[in-house]
């Protein structure tokens, strides 16, 4: 069962992470965005830990609302109102609640891209975060079955698949878009901090 | 890296600092969250024009901030979109009962970051119209994307747009004019040099010494066409044959043209551009009835150009005229 | 060397082309002897002011010529003094039969250049008065030297001595004003890069990654002092007690201040100093009356910044707030 | 005998001896200045070769005047009026003559180092030109019974350990002085150029 107190620990290990990658994140925006998208990253989810630590939530709705207000404000970009929208959506899904089985996961986490993909309206194959999500989202309805571990493990590896797939695409959404064919063989920046976020997730909300 | 500054995360907070203690007679600064807004607002009675984007383009858009352009500014951190509760906050404090008027360059962040903040505005009874400039010619315009980046024409937009509001005219009409702006601006830019955002420290691109990046955006993004270096005359050459083209301006059209500096290049070569630029537009028979020659949309230190270029019917000139007083631009007043 | 250039022998008269096309309401450029004079000079009845030197650091001085500024502007070429038949050719064209001051910053090359133009217009029967600025608190002051460099301070001079010209005042009254600025202005600069002449094609010196030049002058010249980088805070405070303890300013001294930015410098780390030279002068009870913060008086591309610091009457201060409409400075018009 | 054609040949001389030492001149300027006094030179002496090709001078006198004309318009910074000065003294010495003397010639560089010296203010040891200039002149008056070729010889070498003797000061005049004790251990590039000047005539003037 995801609790409340997972749902913590997930926010709190993506700081770790995103401290851990803002250089990497940020490498690869700079190749084909402005460079910044780590940065980004790991200011918003800075503010999250903060957040959290200063106030802990009530239930995992409660959590992902905060998560969202303090993405908005702190990480601006496209990031952060896509990554916004995924927590308040995900927060809506999960509202009051202090402990989700497997489908309940799912219905957040599939609620968050729905959010995603209607802010930012991208499809798949633009070059931008939903080809790890929506392939993610895919690989996790199948396997909702087998239980939480399973069906996280199921989305990384969907995620990383749909990470890697961006490198050879020519991007139609985003700054890397202004490049045309340029933005070919680079792996997309925001594809990559979806698949950090999910596995994240399987690492600490499996358990 | 070497910059006249504290520390990389205060870049933005004592620039403002500084705005304020400089123009004070102009504007007024709020922090956290970060907007600047005309000294005199809310002006009851007329439409608001609020814009806002990254820092480190400056004078763009603080500098634009006073009596006849914009009512407030939203400055994000260095070429990073600002977020919806700076546009909500800038929106209600310049909502003079007749509506706002989001100005937004077309990047996906600033794009989604105002959509927020206007979702968040209309929910409280303000009546919030945006308007996109998408002028940048060296990205490939289709269906299929995000469209082009919003680059130079944002500058002359506010200018206009801003006479249009403060002459009071009504939210659809300041709408329409700033539609109007970006159906008939096209832009290009070029750098000769990177820049070095501040919490990055090293610069976002290499350039050789005798490589230039042609349809550069502002952000030190990388342009459409890595080249060898050229004389003025050439790179005026190539860059006004892709915005002349686009639209296309023609014989006989009368124009509003920017000369404007990415930030370290030097004045005088500036104004030898623009005699270059005078030079095709008379080949081609195109009039210029305004310009501006010198640093107004920058990219921090990056040494380039960009050339702007507004078909201009009667009224804009007319606005374009009319006093404007700000930081960064000031005349009749 | 890369620069937006087409020949370096060319850019100092493409670069005049340019300003005359752009701002051909205000001025009008002569060629061969360079100069530029105000569009409706010489206005009669009126002592005229001439300025020059070096070109590379525009605005200064060929962006000041205007109405209630300069009559006239001489450019040499870059970073060299104009030559004595360039100042006659201004000198007449602007003189209203009142005299003309000729405003010299102390370099020998000026300072002798208008010597020998003043000799010339003086013998055809030309009152000509010149008064040099030497305001660079860098340079050691003392009876056997040449005295100090003329920097930042010009720029002020210029606009109150233009205002005071532009009122009626007479020739005496026009050069004691400009003494008075000399008297209660000092100036310092900085740099974090060097600058290079076009004609040189390289830089003028080298800094290392993390070396500042602080003293330095607008021409590239060696400074005061190499350091090691240090906070904007930290730098600010080291050239505002150089420039302070110089007259000394004191406490309850109403100053007019410039952060000059030296062409490269980008306006967000402008008006950042800005914001340190605030404290600096709080600290001190120095109050600042006025200021300018952006590019006017530039060496190229170099990044780096200057401070002016100017006791201002009440006289000065009226005479700052009269109506100027240049290339460079404009408001009240 | 120095006549109207052997100044000729020592202006262009010393067309051709400034442009070889543009870069020369130009990098013992940048050491104390700003890096133009090469650039300064050959600017002016290409513009002089040019005026004297145009119209032949008709005697000393005139294609002295010519060259101050041209320097005083051409060159600026303090070079310029420097010179100018210099052959505008001279050349006023040397109204209407078509042929010198040594003493004549000695007249017409000591009415150009007076004029020098009265334009610029400077004493010897204020490390400009005038250090190779006034050691130069008393070398010459030395000298001067000897004839044309033994004087200027004189006055070369005097001129060059001049120069050399500017290395250890400290300037006073010109802008080498904006740096006070870090002017030392540099030769400044005046003296250089006046050098020059003179090892040209001696060149030129002698035969
Ligand atoms: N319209 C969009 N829909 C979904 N994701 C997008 C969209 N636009 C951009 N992105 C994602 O955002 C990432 C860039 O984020 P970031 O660098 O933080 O913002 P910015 O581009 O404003 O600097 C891209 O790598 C891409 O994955
Ligand atoms: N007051 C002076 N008297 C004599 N010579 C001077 C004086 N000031 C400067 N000079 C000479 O001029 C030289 C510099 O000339 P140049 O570089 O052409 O002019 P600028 O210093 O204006 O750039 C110095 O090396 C010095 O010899
Ligand atoms: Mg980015
Ligand atoms: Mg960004
Ligand atoms: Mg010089
Ligand atoms: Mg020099």
């Amino acid at each position: 069962m995801v609790t409340t107190s997972s749902v913590v620990a997930w926010l709190q290990k993506l700081n770790d992470v995103y401290t851990e990658n803002k250089s990497y994140l940020t490498e690869l925006d700079s190749a084909i965005g402005d460079a910044d998208h780590g940065i980004n990253m790991a200011r918003g989810f800075a503010k999250v830990a903060e957040a959290i630590e200063q106030q802990a939530p009530e239930d995992i709705g409660a959590a992902c609302k905060t998560v969202s207000m303090t993405l908005i404000k702190t990480v601006g970009g496209a990031s952060g109102p896509l990554y916004g929208t995924f927590f308040l959506k995900g927060s809506m899904q999960a509202a009051g609640k202090t402990e989700l089985d497997a489908k309940g996961l799912l219905d957040l986490l599939e609620a968050g891209v729905d959010g995603v993909v209607a802010r930012g309206k991208a499809e798949l194959e633009d070059k931008t975060m939903v080809d790890a999500w929506l392939p993610a989202i895919e690989a996790m309805k199948a396997a909702v079955d087998q239980g939480i571990g399973p069906m996280l493990a199921a989305g990384v590896e969907a995620a990383e698949n749909g990470m890697k797939a961006t490198i050879p695409l020519v991007a139609r959404k985003g700054r890397a878009s202004y490049l045309g064919e340029r933005s070919k063989d680079h792996q997309d920046p925001g594809a990559t901090s979806t698949h950090l976020m999910l596995k994240a997730a399987s690492e600490t909300l499996a358990g | 890296m070497k910059k006249l500054i504290n520390k990389p995360e205060d870049v933005v907070r004592e620039s403002l600092e500084g705005m304020q203690a400089a123009h004070g007679d102009i504007i007024k600064v709020f922090y956290e969250p970060h907007y600047i807004v005309r000294a005199d607002a809310p002006v009851q009675g007329k439409v608001g024009v609020v814009s806002g984007g990254g820092s480190g383009h400056e004078p763009m858009h603080g500098g634009f901030v006073g009596r006849g352009m914009l009512d407030a500014a939203c400055p994000g951190d260095v070429f990073t979109s600002p977020t919806p509760d700076q546009m909500e906050a800038a929106t209600k404090a310049v909502d003079g009962g007749k509506g706002v008027l989001h100005l937004v360059k077309n990047y996906t962040g600033d794009v989604m970051n105002f959509e927020m903040a206007a979702e968040l505005c209309q929910a409280e009874g303000i009546d919030v119209e945006a308007v996109v400039i998408e002028d940048d010619v060296a990205v490939k315009d289709s269906l299929y994307t995000t469209g082009r980046r919003g680059v130079g024409l944002t500058v002359l937009a506010e200018k206009i747009i801003g006479a249009s509001a403060e002459r009071g005219d009504d939210l659809k009409k300041v709408a329409d004019l700033a539609r109007a702006c970006q159906a008939n601006g096209r832009s290009m830019g070029m750098a000769l040099t990177s820049c070095t955002v501040p919490a990055a420290g090293k610069p976002t691109f290499e350039l050789g010494v005798d490589e230039i990046e042609v349809g550069i955006g502002i952000h030190g993004e990388p342009g459409r066409e890595r080249m060898k270096m050229k004389s003025a005359k050439e790179i005026v050459g190539i860059m006004s044959e892709a915005v002349i083209s686009d639209l296309p301006f023609k014989s006989g059209d009368e124009t509003i043209v920017m000369i404007n500096g990415m930030g370290g290049t030097p004045l005088i070569e500036l104004y030898l551009l623009y005699n270059e630029f005078v030079k095709v537009a008379q080949g081609k028979g195109i009039k210029i009835a305004r310009r501006l020659v010198g640093n107004y949309i920058t990219s921090l230190e990056m040494e380039g150009f960009s050339i702007t270029l507004l078909k201009a019917d009667p009224d804009m000139l007319k606005l374009w005229d009319a006093p404007v007083h700000t930081a960064g631009l000031r005349w009749g007043v």
